[in-house]
């Protein structure tokens, strides 16, 4: 039988993510996952919400898509903006932070990446795709 | 005051911040712009009771590294009680738990700070 | 410019009309509606998604679209079922129901005309669209 | 226990259940259940504390038209306190307001039933 799959297309608003998260505790409480991976799930996918409405420059909707498998809860977050260079990205370190000039922000990726079991990103000029993925213990 | 902040009160010349709600951009600039107000006044002290505050996002929290910085300049100090594990856990991967503290209760946060 | 609008697409599982109901009150708040209203929008969403997941016999997914109007929120719950006539069905009376042998249940489609502005039904074989409004009074 | 449920006690040889969460037709059958045995027991006054229950389908609800049902054959009562408005709402519109009784606190139910 074909996994059960839910989606969701966000038009790009303030805290719209929150339909995300929602969406993402009702389908973790379906998969008795427990209230720490399902609270990780939802920081994990705040962050990939904020940056497609905030980074990608996508003129409407970003869509999200969750996959429910047998061992694992798949995630996809998809715009269809300007795309980036993941490579290029700095980890972020506080003590570079604070007291120096550099930015405090720039910590999504890297809270993402923590938080979840696998991540992977796949971007270009037409949009980015970021699939993370939680496996469950059985 | 804001939403996110539902009250503000002293105690042994600390400022407390309770908060409630999601702390985004907005959340943040609350507290942001609380906390520069009292430091203007000659508070350096702060504890934020973050009981009703079970969601974060990285903007929200990079405006309470923004907030450490300034009060590193005066000598103030920061930190927080009533965490939920997700927001303690957020707050471990990002650093803050080195240049701030995280408390059990009011009573340990009043102590400690 | 285009209104903003929100796409669920839900498997059939118990509990799924909740996402929809999460969804609801995240736009609810975004939309300054008064608790009441988002509570009133919820309950009917409730009920034309169940329909939607119970009577429809639709192989899978429920659609749903909100349409974030400046004065009201439209909401459409889309099944691909096998449709029903609306003319048919019986306006429930509990006194009809209690110390007699009539079915308890039928009582959806009541409360979602007595809870949304305005509804209408679009059914036949091929599945069935309910379209609820809710005015936002400023 | 079902976690519906979280909560029976009695008072004044009435049966208080306490509830939390969604009223649906799991959360439905759990209280006619819980009732239906309390009866054989020769219980036939009940109260449903619903402070926790924010939410309800109608399967719920019309499960608890059936409990109505079979109370009225033995002469028996059941009533609420603590709705959320939307759940009075709900009764009102399906009627159990007029086989069955809404009270403020449980003291008033108590007294009122
Ligand atoms: N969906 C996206 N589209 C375009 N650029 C992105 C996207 N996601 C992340 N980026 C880029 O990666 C950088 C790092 O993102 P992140 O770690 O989330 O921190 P922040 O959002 O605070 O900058 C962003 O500043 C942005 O340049
Ligand atoms: N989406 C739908 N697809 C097919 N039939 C439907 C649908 N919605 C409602 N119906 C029909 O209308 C009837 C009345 O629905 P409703 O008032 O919600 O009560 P109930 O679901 O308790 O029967 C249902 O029993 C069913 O026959």
């Amino acid at each position: 039988m074909k996994q059960p799959s839910v989606e969701l297309r966000l038009p790009i608003l303030p805290n719209m993510e929150l339909i995300a998260t929602q969406t993402a505790e009702v389908i973790s409480r379906h998969m008795n996952l427990t209230d720490d991976q399902g609270a990780e799930i939802s920081m994990a996918l705040i962050e990939a919400c904020i940056n497609a409405f905030e980074h990608s420059k996508a003129e409407n909707n970003v869509f999200i898509n969750f996959l429910i498998e047998d061992d694992s809860l798949v995630i996809k977050v998809i715009d269809q903006g300007i795309g980036f260079d993941k490579t290029k990205v700095e980890i972020p370190k506080i003590e570079n932070k604070i007291g120096k000039d550099e930015r405090k922000r720039g910590w999504g990726l890297q809270l993402i990446q923590e938080l979840m079991d696998s991540v992977e990103f796949e971007s270009n000029g037409e949009g980015t795709t970021v699939t993370m993925k939680k496996n469950i213990k059985h | 005051m804001s939403d996110f902040i539902t009250n503000v009160k002293e105690n042994n010349s600390i400022v407390i911040i309770e908060t409630n709600g999601y702390l985004n951009n907005v959340g943040g600039e609350a507290v942001s712009t609380l906390v520069y107000e009292k430091m203007a006044q000659g508070n350096t002290k702060f504890l934020i009771n973050m009981a009703g505050t079970k969601i974060v996002n990285s903007i929200g929290v990079s405006i309470l590294i923004e907030i450490i910085e300034k009060l590193q300049e005066v000598n103030g100090k920061i930190g927080y009680y009533n965490l939920a594990p997700i927001v303690a856990k957020t707050f471990n991967i990002m650093g803050l738990t080195k240049y701030s503290t995280v408390h059990e209760t009011e009573e340990a946060a009043v102590n400690e700070l």
